[in-house]
């Protein structure tokens, strides 16, 4: 499954085209911020269901992928909080929507490890409470840890903010947070970005994402948040 | 009988109080409510450095012109500080759960004499899913909670079990409320400091939790300034 | 009779058939020794991107001027290509571990018939220790041995049951002698290509393990070019 | 254990009176580079001993590490790769020095979940090999891996690029590898520089290490290899 070595710029309605009925979808973001909100859109637009939503939140019911789950397009969703989404509690309370939620470090590693290879990792995080149900609880060193297992998926959505021609990416401000993470975590992956330039314009030192962890590119489109983040 | 204390009393008279516990140097992050206030009143001489759980470290107070491109935990906004750093979700989980953070502050539902928190979930009503307050509690080095001392309804909150859903268990450090400060170490609390408006006895009326008393009992630091 | 081959025949013979297997974007990881001479006979038209497990993606041939803040494993000095990416030693791993590696090449004390390899350690001798073998062969999609066909004193190298200690079960999926190209498909060994001056007869006798011959059995590619 | 807003810069010499006889030193590296040399030679200077050395490799007989490994000041040695320095396989192999070996992922990977409060790892690397004697296998999907424990030290030798005054780190080209993660592994953190630049000078988007990590800095010496990488 290697990579094309020059990324092809799709349109965002192309790009989610790889995100079938079912299919399992990573989506940066936290809050506001590096939410790639076109590909999201585009999403919204097709109308594809049945989805597995993993994002660390649902973003706002009108806001980003908060549309998804507002619009009927989600199954389940994997996430750390979903607070600010009414629609999110709503569904899940009436039963039509499974929720896992997961403490937000122990989300972030769990992709880590679905991303690179890892079985799990053993984690102090919500030992003595409701989050070790139905886990293994592990002592090392008289501590007791939880172990926690990988997260992966089909596809990624994520936001960055210069692309090489390569796919390498950097990234800008708060719109970091677990778009690298999730770069490494699904069979295809889609980087949302300003601007793409040629390879060598990057600085090798500085790219945060390599190009080989990148399937196709979309360039941020003039939606009222992708314009502001 | 307590004091009625306005509603801008209490929260300045605990974010004060909770900004007196670092020292130069220390990585504090704050949670919502309360707690935000806290980076108001840290002293001229004490250089702290907040860092929120979505990737900066070094965040400085809101900016003139609001820029989505640089937020906060709760979608607050943020500018930068020189020699501040921006990082990834995975890098600044880390550092919180590898007791990089110095100190976390964070509203509670309830807390317990042996350190217990609860602070995410109410059976029966919405979850909203514990975000990162249980790797922020898990992981950093001194745990405080600021907050009011009852509920709405004047119910305590600083209980000897709790009820509901823990956050995480024996982690709390200190608590600080509109009436005084609690510290707890190897799951025993004490009373360390009392507002000057408030009485034992009227401060155990509306605590629930064990605790033994600090002889002597210093006045709650801050409440000189208010 | 097995061809008396001069030592650059034989690895410029496996070097050359190893680069055939490669396609345009794969993401390539070179063992030292014979591995290393691969990046030279990949074909103009194919862009393989060359990985070093300690910091580099893209990597381009030996500089002029050597510089020793860009090497490769084993010390090897390196350029970076225009799209390079110079990365820390947890996200390499990561990377390797995670699949992201489309193959490794490297070379081997012994594999045997199953896809076992042993190329880390000899028992009474000095341990070198694994360096970042054992995750190359565990993580990358296509774990491809570069070697000679028999130790030197001639015994088999490709056995039934590998006798020295394991770098992984189960992980090789090509071997490429100066003699033959075997491929292991789901723990089964075939021999898929054959040097055109070795007999099946004369192989055998240096091939401990067993294995079936594919039918047709074509030349080994790249023998042609030499 | 909050560490100093501005980094004091030491001498190496200085620096290294953190290590004591019976310390554990994570020391940066992969072959050549990025090696902390100077800090390295002062502690072979200092004659320090009984140390544990955490490194991935134990450089060459008289480069960087091997030093201390050859002047005999180390008692044991974790790393995945030792072959390069006679010394090293010398002392073992006469029962005068311990050695862990640890393959390379899992050794980043052992440090990096002691720096970032993982109680362990699990990793398919090394299973049904000599690398799971000893060691908990637990099965996840099927599939056997390597329980691996943390790793942790009382002082770590890093070496980076540039810093700002408050121990923000850059790296160079092939010096990162190692450095970056023992940074968030150890209770005393020296990272040995090019050069020392004033807080914003660093663009946030492109710290690396960031500063909260650091106790001290010292600037890289003159000497042969310090100069060179």
């Amino acid at each position: 499954m290697s990579r094309k070595v020059i990324k092809p710029v799709f349109s965002a309605a192309e790009a989610v085209g790889r995100v079938r009925p079912g299919s399992s979808v990573m989506v940066g973001g936290f809050n506001y911020g590096g939410i790639p909100y076109s590909l999201v859109e585009a999403l919204v637009a097709s109308g594809v269901g049945d989805l597995t939503l993993i994002s660390n939140d649902t973003a706002y019911e009108n806001v980003g992928h908060g549309r998804l789950v507002a619009n009927g397009q989600v199954k389940k969703v994997i996430a750390s909080h979903v607070g600010l989404n009414r629609k999110t509690g709503q569904l899940f309370h009436d039963g039509e929507m499974e929720l896992e939620l997961c403490p937000q470090g122990t989300f972030v590693e769990r992709i880590r490890a679905g991303g690179f290879g890892l079985g799990g990792v053993l984690t102090p995080t919500g030992v003595g409470t409701v989050v070790e149900e139905g886990k293994q609880v592990l002592e090392v060193g008289g501590k007791k840890y939880i172990l926690e297992l990988p997260l992966r998926a089909d596809v990624a959505f994520i936001r960055a903010h210069k692309s090489d021609r390569r796919g390498n990416l950097t990234y800008f401000g708060t719109n970091r947070n677990f778009n690298p993470v999730m770069a490494a975590a699904a069979d295809y992956v889609i980087a949302e970005v300003d601007s793409v330039i040629e390879a060598g314009e990057i600085n090798p030192n500085d790219v945060v994402t390599p190009g080989i962890l990148v399937d196709a590119l979309v360039m941020k489109g003039d939606h009222y948040y992708a314009a502001r983040t | 009988m307590l004091p009625e204390l306005n509603e801008d009393l209490v929260r300045s008279r605990v974010a004060r109080r909770v900004a007196k516990e670092f020292g130069d140097g220390d990585v504090v992050n704050l949670g919502i409510g309360i707690p935000t206030l806290v980076s108001d009143y840290i002293p001229e001489n004490i250089r702290v450095i907040f860092q929120t759980e979505n990737g900066v470290i070094g965040a400085g107070p809101a900016p003139e012109k609001p820029d989505l491109r640089f937020i906060g935990a709760g979608g607050r906004h943020l500018t930068l500080l020189p020699g501040s750093a921006l990082i990834s979700s995975d890098l600044s989980f880390g550092l919180i759960r590898g007791g990089h953070v110095d100190a976390t502050v964070l509203g509670a539902l309830e807390v317990n004499q042996e350190g217990d928190l609860a602070n995410w979930m109410v059976p029966g009503k919405m979850v909203p899913g514990m975000g990162g307050a249980m790797d922020l509690v898990t992981g950093a080095r001194h745990v405080i909670i600021a907050m009011t001392h009852t509920t709405k309804k004047g119910g305590a909150k600083i209980l000897k079990k709790c009820t509901l859903p823990l956050t995480a268990k024996g982690v709390v450090g200190l608590i600080v409320t509109e009436y005084a400060v609690f510290r707890i170490r190897e799951g025993k609390m004490e009373l360390v400091e009392i507002a000057p408006d408030v009485t034992l006895e009227d401060l155990k009326a509306v605590t629930e939790a064990e605790y033994t008393v600090a002889d002597p009992l210093p006045i709650m630091q801050g409440t000189e300034e208010e």
